[in-house]
């Protein structure tokens, strides 16, 4: 059973939950993303994610040994949706278990800003009057450039 | 023989998913400037990240007969 | 379809998550306790909740409260399980929805401290060797005195 | 006649959920004191928060019949 997945099918949360859960764990801290319709005011009508999948894999992987160095009991699962989504549909589901909840927390936050940085993956809006492929959501100078934020240690 | 992979914007613009260019002991720098200087992406390249063989890579990587270069513009999942 | 509630019966994160998706929503963050077997080496065989049904109700609201004063456009869920329970089984499952992540995160996190805090809710350990009923987990000064931390606004 | 109710430690040691006490007109402080005495609980009750009809009150509150006074030892749920 993979911890980290790409797919064209809908995300179901407890896909995520179940593979984190063990004895030691007594926090779950889940992130999902959804497909938003109405964003200040404007209207979405469907999402397009595009991923370069086998890379976007990797990254996720890498995302989760960085977790797995920062937070050495927290177990992390992460599933992201390709292809059109309807709105209210998961695009990407995070969840990460821990003895504790405080590292659950920051571990599963740490996973959506890193997923935000790193994950070759690309949305594009279609609204009523256009598309359009987003990107740099978080405003990282060190996109402009080119160049990788370093995450981990 | 490099294949040069596109994504999201750099592909619509460029009107194409992947490119197969004969060359080989090349940094991507240099790929960039001899052949992808005809698409008009300079700003969009100018962005992106790249990775080589579906790692992240540094513009001074030279670039081997069979790798694949993937030019990564700003990413927008989750 | 109540927001929030007390049950003797397994608890599904998706009975919460369902209650707070609208077309508004971009992130869900969710928090949900386990019942852990080891802790530090030692073993629980099973948890116990007991609560002040009604109150605990009450205060779940309120806690629902506190965050939409907090957090205008976050919608929030929470369930707590009363009775006992098996490893790895759900105490308590808490989502959030918001527009954004980070109010999301924010009133999740916020929940569940304010769980810990002011909702009559007891747990009673059962291990091989004996059973204990916990309390003042969260080592706070101000119950030592029988006085209740204010949250809100 | 006022209905006084207790939970988890609290209750194991008191060997009862639930108390009825011929009082009306005093404060939740005097009730502690003059009948709560007799179960050694002195300790699990400062710690205890309380609440009357089930919201947080001080101790000060005065009981009127029909009330519901809840003792609420440290909570742990979660």
């Amino acid at each position: 059973m993979r911890q980290y997945w790409m797919t064209k099918d809908p995300i179901q949360i407890n896909d995520c939950i179940e593979r984190v859960i063990r004895p030691e764990a007594g926090a779950i801290s889940t992130f999902i993303g959804i497909a938003r319709e109405f964003t200040e005011g404007k209207r979405t009508l469907y999402l397009e994610y595009e991923a370069y999948v086998p890379m976007a894999v990797k990254q996720l992987e890498r995302i989760g040994r960085e977790i797995q160095d920062k937070w050495p009991e927290a177990r992390t699962s992460i599933a992201h949706r390709i292809g059109d989504l309807g709105i209210s549909e998961i695009a990407v589901a995070i969840a990460v278990s821990s003895p504790h909840r405080d590292e659950a927390f920051q571990a599963s936050r740490y996973a959506i800003e890193r997923i935000k940085e790193i994950v070759p993956i690309w949305k594009k809006e279609h609204w009523e009057d256009g598309t359009k492929w987003m990107g740099d959501q978080k405003e990282q100078v060190a996109y402009h450039d080119g160049k990788l934020k370093r995450g981990g240690k | 023989m490099i294949q040069v992979l596109l994504f999201a914007g750099l592909k619509d613009k460029v009107g194409s998913s992947s490119l197969r260019i004969k060359e080989e002991n090349i940094t991507i720098e240099e790929l960039k400037r001899t052949h992808l200087g005809i698409y008009g992406v300079e700003e969009l390249l100018q962005q992106s990240m790249v990775a080589v063989n579906e790692e992240y890579a540094e513009m001074d990587t030279i670039l081997k007969t069979g790798d694949v270069v993937a030019f990564v513009p700003p990413v927008s999942g989750g």
